[in-house]
């Protein structure tokens, strides 16, 4: 489904130049769920923009569903790192969910239901007459959680989605990306920067090293399909998979993409 | 009620120490055009009558809502247009800076001669100097507008209508409210300019003519007149922009009413 | 208040003396006001001791104001303009004649014109609009006489203020039907082949179109400069009426006049007193007009 | 690729050309429009003409003391507009008390227009010049206070509060807070007042008179029936704000480098 | 230091209204570390705006230092949880660090040093001359760090600071944090959502119910203080004082301030 082959992406400008992306090649298939952990300024939200179409990447290519990506793809949603600035300021929260939906074409009464039902998801059921700003952190970031859900995307990309919310919320929303990403049978590539998360979700965790940035490793996550917030993290396979997903982040700050 | 009641005091309270200074400073004075304030006070009620405000000051003001109006319209529609695509910006803005120096006095007569000397040409000339503090404040509000918004757009595909009514427009209203607020002035200032061309009624008309007439505390009074107006259609205003703007004065007050 | 124009334009302080005043005269860069740069020239001027420097406005609006706060110490304005500003009390008083009709109404440097040939009269304005440069001025009041004596009524007239440059772009629009020009445009607007009528010496054949004006404050403190402006203007306006060559070829040098169509321009006539006659007319149709209730006080305002 | 059109590098010199080509366009169009006699040529000649009319305007030497006289008379009157404007704004704007205090004056004072001004001007000073500046500086003041007024006002609420905490100052806010919000705002208002002081010198010089500038020579091109010279010297007032506007824009390249407006790579 | 005292805050406006905070009585003693968790939107931010003098209370009394708050204080330093806002971006990084040094009074070179070591204490040595808007979320968010911390404050309140950065520069901030609150004697409130993180650091966690909000519970963390990331996460006593918050955050979630 996602195919990057080569990437490169230098920013420049303002006497400053970077090369975010030394190198990436990874695929992911249609209605995987791949986790991406890397040391902070990596490259992780360069990589999910040059996917989602909103950056051109210096070399290499981008493909979502086969086509090359110029122009964010079809289907395709992210949640924003910078959830806060995500959010239009001059709609109340209920349509800020509803804005997407309402360019796909949804009828009224539909989007209503969705709008709705996306929100009680993320544990906002009473705040859709609100506005962002009117929201703690942890609202606003779960209401951009609520609006992607509720585009219900075949493609969908997070940007460290629950960084702002405590951990029984952040518990329950794991569960239920995993559960709208089932449902959907989307296609998942989720940034975090929680070790037991990035196992405890994916099928897969790809670990960025520090800049020059190339994958340092892909890691299958053999456990069962059905998680459970309890009995998967203490799993032994889950211990052993974080503490090696740890190690490897420990080896990422240090290591980078450059060739030795 | 008594926030009212004190808003109004505030407002009141510089007009008043600045008549009353006025006043005194003017008392006694025999320079010709700058009459005693008494003077201009005196003739007010005689020169302002209900017949004058009909038959001057309503043609005045009904041009000048049409100017207003087609000026903040064209402003928007222009200025979103050329904001949103930096080749059009490019390609337009050395014609339009061009034409923005040009003096309107001058315009006048170009604008007759495709105009005439009717209603339409004074409304244009309202056009032609309102439309500038819209168009650029509008352009610069849509070049500004926040780069994760414009990303969040793109990415869940709101295009087209959809995108200009929601994102571009919204995120640029506190600039384009700027703007369409020295519009009014600007507005009310071309509307007397308008006047001295094929003119026979008309506020700004009948001002100049009675600086030509030598009837200067008259001509003050209606120079109160057109400041009253400006303060008015300013109040007006400033309830549209408390609805436009609500959300915008939200996300601002609520965290300043600490201190 | 700046008042006096005393410390940006040094003048001499005693009466006749052997410094030079410096002098400057708002005028307006029309062919009427030839004879004071014909006058400076010749040296009628410097003679008397005094500096000339001509400044050119647009209208009367500026110079009134301009005179009276001493920037300027002299004017030139229409007379209709100067009994208005007298009723209202301005400080100012006429003190040299500006121009007058030719005597003439065939041929007048200032005349009703009409594009449509069948408006034969001026009582044909009736239910036209007529451009007049001002209203409520010597023009507009010349008009609705010219209409009066036709046997029209001016109140059916609509009069619309349109600047005389922009006249003919109005008439040959039939914006409007008819409008009263001054030269160079009259000339410009008979090359057309439009045609006239009326004019200002249908009013009164020797009709005071303008004059110089200073306010009364320069009279008391320095009636010997103003004085001797008065005799200088004499002078010149005596000299401009004898010589009409070489009033045309001064026009060109303050305006860009070309030679040619200089030469083909209505000069008016300029004498060397105030026609007091017909501005007592004038004065009458101002109260006619409604543009004054009383007629002006004449003996404040002529010198 | 091309979702992110022309990087702002690329587009370095594309802007100019093209805004010569809108330039060169409308010209064409006011060339046009005379010649098929949709507008009537006589009254408003051809651009080859006023062209023609420019370049003989060129050998005057009283063309260029104009010239002189009315950039001069501009920059000085624009200048003391714009620095009365920033600092009042920004007082007034920093100051809540102020600010409800004052509105009801200014909005009263904005509307009233230059013409009814010029009486008083001219009778406030012996020397023209000054009362084409006073009209000058009074027209040009209120663009710039109100862009002013309005930018300080929206400075992030969370800038503020990290200013507050850090217990910054009030030089300090108004400089590295306050200011650096309201700029790009100041921008725009420098931008409207820079035509509204040239619109007004030229305006001042036309109807008062007794200084050198363009006004007075396009009274003189009106009476003398001069179209073309009169059209070339409301093309030279066009220029310079053209000129004004490059240089606006220049300074706007390096003052607002940070502003998302300025920095962003991808256009709109 | 710092005393709360029957603290109340409601927000209104927009067609909203809410009790932020019910009543929250606390005190932090001089050079005491607090951490503070409690579930999303509870008003652990409101709590820091109120202390910080930026937000005024609807009742209840504040105190910092002895002196009721009216006005940040003095001394007083807050990160921000938005953090990206809270850096100017019309000032350099470097520039960003140096303005409150700057108004404090400092010297140009002293400031300089400051600078310079607060941005390579994150991490950060080599974007001084960036613009905050040039660097990834987990940048910005260290350079806010960075500049309380050369603000040398007596008294930090920080909003989830470490919410955007990876497990590795999380660990290594936190043993930052704790190293300068040791050798500034700082009195530190610190909110955070990852309780491992909340006892990791400090010397009492305050947990917070759900809106209607009341203090639940003050837990006395008695572990050594010099702490290790290895030795004292492994410590028995470290885990059983996370079981004890992660089970408190559970009940706090579901319990509110609300009296029976
Ligand atoms: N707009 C930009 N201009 C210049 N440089 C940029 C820009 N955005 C990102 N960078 C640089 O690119 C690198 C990667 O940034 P990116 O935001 O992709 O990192 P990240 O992996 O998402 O980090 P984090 O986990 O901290 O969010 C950083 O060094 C950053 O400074
Ligand atoms: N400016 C505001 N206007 C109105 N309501 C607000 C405002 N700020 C916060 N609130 C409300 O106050 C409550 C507490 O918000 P606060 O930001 O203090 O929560 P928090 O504990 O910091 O949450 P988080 O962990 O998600 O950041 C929330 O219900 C929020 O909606
Ligand atoms: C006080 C005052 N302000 C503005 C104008 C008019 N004006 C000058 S420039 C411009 C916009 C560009 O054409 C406008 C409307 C005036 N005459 N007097
Ligand atoms: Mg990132
Ligand atoms: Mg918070």
């Amino acid at each position: 489904m996602l195919e990057i082959r080569s990437l490169r992406k230098t920013y420049g400008g303002h006497g400053r130049e970077v090369e975010a992306l030394r190198d990436i090649t990874m695929t992911v298939e249609a209605g995987q769920f791949v986790c991406i952990v890397g040391p902070s300024g990596c490259g992780k939200t360069t990589l999910l923009r040059c996917l989602g179409g909103l950056l051109n990447p210096t070399s290499g290519e981008v493909r979502v569903g086969g086509k090359p990506v110029n122009g964010p793809p079809d289907g395709l949603a992210i949640v924003f790192q910078d959830y806060g600035r995500s959010l239009f300021p001059w709609l109340r929260v209920a349509e800020n969910i509803e804005l997407p939906l309402k360019s796909k074409g949804i009828g009224r009464s539909e989007r209503r239901r969705i709008v709705t039902e996306s929100l009680s998801a993320v544990g906002l059921g009473d705040v859709g007459k609100a506005y962002p700003w009117q929201l703690s952190g942890g609202m606003q970031q779960r209401v951009a959680i609520a609006r992607a859900i509720a585009f219900q995307p075949r493609v969908m990309l997070m940007d460290e989605p629950f960084a702002a919310v405590d951990a029984q919320t952040r518990a329950d929303l794991e569960d239920l990306v995993r559960r709208v990403w089932k449902q959907f049978g989307m296609t998942m590539l989720f940034v975090t920067h929680d070790i037991d998360e990035s196992v405890y979700l994916g099928e897969r965790v790809t670990v960025l090293s520090a800049s020059p940035t190339k994958v340092l490793e892909n890691l299958d996550i053999d456990l069962p399909a059905d998680r459970d917030q309890l009995k998967t993290r203490s799993d032994p396979r889950f211990v052993e998979l974080r503490s090696h997903v740890y190690a490897q982040i420990q080896e990422a700050k240090k290591a980078t993409g450059r060739k030795p | 009620m008594i926030r009212f009641l004190g808003r109004v005091g505030v407002a009141l309270a510089l007009p008043a120490v600045l008549l009353v200074t006025w006043w005194f400073a003017s008392a006694g004075s025999t320079s010709f055009y700058q009459p005693p304030l008494e003077r201009i006070i005196e003739v007010f009620p005689d020169t302002w009558t209900a017949e004058r405000l009909q038959s001057d000051v309503l043609p005045s003001v009904l041009r000048l809502l049409t100017g207003y109006g087609i000026a903040v319209f064209t402003g928007i529609l222009l200025g979103v247009l050329i904001g949103a695509n930096p080749r059009l910006r490019a390609l337009l803005e050395p014609t339009l800076e061009f034409l923005r120096a040009i003096p309107p006095p001058v315009l006048v007569p170009i604008l007759v001669l495709i105009a005439g000397l009717g209603n339409p040409t004074k409304v244009l000339v309202i056009v032609v100097g309102g439309v500038w503090p819209v168009l650029l404040n509008t352009v610069e509000g849509v070049r500004g507008v926040d780069e994760v918004l414009a990303d969040t757009c793109r990415s869940y595909r709101i295009g087209g209508w959809l995108r200009m009514r929601t994102f571009v427009l919204r995120a640029a209203s506190p600039q384009i409210i700027v703007g369409a607020r020295q519009a009014l002035s600007i507005s009310i200032i071309m509307m007397v300019i308008g006047e001295l061309l094929g003119a026979t009624n008309g506020l700004g008309y009948t001002v100049v003519e009675f600086q030509r007439g030598f009837q200067i505390p008259e001509m003050w009074s209606g120079v109160f007149v057109l400041g009253l107006l400006g303060v008015l259609l300013s109040l007006a205003f400033t309830l549209v922009e408390r609805r436009v703007l609500n959300w915008y004065h939200g996300a601002r007050a609520a965290e300043r009413s600490g201190h | 208040a700046g008042c006096g124009g005393s410390e940006e334009s040094p003048g001499n302080t005693g009466g006749s003396g052997s410094t030079t005043d410096k002098v400057k005269v708002g005028v307006i860069p029309i062919v009427d006001v030839a004879p004071i740069y014909l006058g400076k020239e010749q040296g009628f001027f410097a003679k008397r001791n005094i500096e000339l420097t001509m400044e050119q406005a647009q209208g009367g609006a500026a110079i009134v104001p301009a005179v009276v706060s001493g920037q300027y110490q002299f004017g030139f304005s229409n007379v209709v303009s100067l009994m208005l500003a007298q009723s209202k009390n301005v400080p100012i008083k006429a003190v040299a004649n500006g121009n007058n009709a030719t005597g003439d109404p065939k041929k007048d440097f200032g005349m009703l014109v009409v594009k449509d040939p069948a408006i034969k009269t001026a009582k044909d304005l009736e239910g036209k609009t007529v451009a007049t440069n001002t209203l409520k001025n010597i023009v507009d009041t010349s008009v609705k006489q010219i209409v009066r004596q036709a046997g029209g009524d001016p109140a059916k007239v609509k009069f619309v203020e349109v600047p005389f440059p922009d006249m003919a772009a109005a008439l040959d629009a039939n914006r409007v039907q008819a409008m009263f020009v001054v030269e160079p445009f009259l000339a410009s607007a008979l090359a057309k082949g439009w045609t006239t009528i009326g004019a200002f010496a249908d009013v009164d054949p020797g009709l005071c179109i303008s004059a110089y004006f200073t306010s009364t404050q320069l009279i008391q403190t320095k009636g010997d400069l103003v004085t001797r402006f008065t005799e200088a203007m004499k002078e010149s306006l005596a000299y401009a009426d004898a010589n009409p060559d070489r009033v045309r070829q001064a026009v060109t040098t303050y305006t860009t006049i070309k030679t040619d169509a200089a030469a083909k321009m209505t000069l008016p006539k300029f004498s060397a007193d105030v026609n007091t006659a017909s501005v007592e007319k004038l004065n009458g149709l101002i109260v006619t007009e409604g543009l004054l209730t009383a007629p002006a006080d004449l003996s404040k305002l002529l010198p | 690729m091309t979702v992110a059109s022309t990087p702002l590098r690329r587009a370095g010199y594309a802007p100019a050309l093209l805004g010569l080509v809108g330039l060169l366009l409308f010209g064409l169009l006011l060339e046009v429009l005379p010649r098929l006699g949709v507008l009537p040529a006589e009254y408003f000649p051809p651009t080859s003409e006023i062209a023609r009319a420019l370049v003989a305007e060129f050998d005057r030497p009283g063309f260029w003391q104009a010239l002189t006289g009315t950039v001069s008379t501009w920059l000085i009157g624009l200048t003391i507009a714009v620095v009365a404007g920033i600092v009042l704004g920004v007082v007034i704007g920093s100051v809540p008390v102020l600010r409800a205090v004052t509105a009801s004056t200014i909005e009263f004072l904005r509307p009233i227009p230059s013409v009814a001004l010029l009486p008083l001007a001219i009778v406030l000073f012996s020397v023209p010049m000054r009362s084409i500046l006073l009209l000058v500086i009074y027209a040009s003041f209120w663009p710039v206070l109100i862009q002013v007024l309005h930018g300080v006002a929206d400075v992030d609420p969370v800038a503020r509060e990290t200013a507050a905490s850090y217990r910054l100052g009030r030089w300090m806010k108004a400089r590295y807070l306050v200011w650096p919000t309201t700029l790009p705002y100041a921008m725009t208002g420098i931008r409207l007042s820079a035509s509204v002081a040239l619109v007004l010198t030229v305006t001042g010089e036309l109807l008062i008179g007794g200084t050198k500038g363009i006004g007075v020579e396009i009274n003189v091109a009106q009476s003398s029936i001069a179209v073309p010279s009169m059209y070339a010297l409301i093309v030279v007032s066009g220029l310079i704000g053209l000129a004004a506007n490059l240089l606006t824009r220049r300074a706007e390249r390096i003052v607002l480098a940070w502003h998302p407006s300025v920095r962003r790579e991808l256009p709109l």
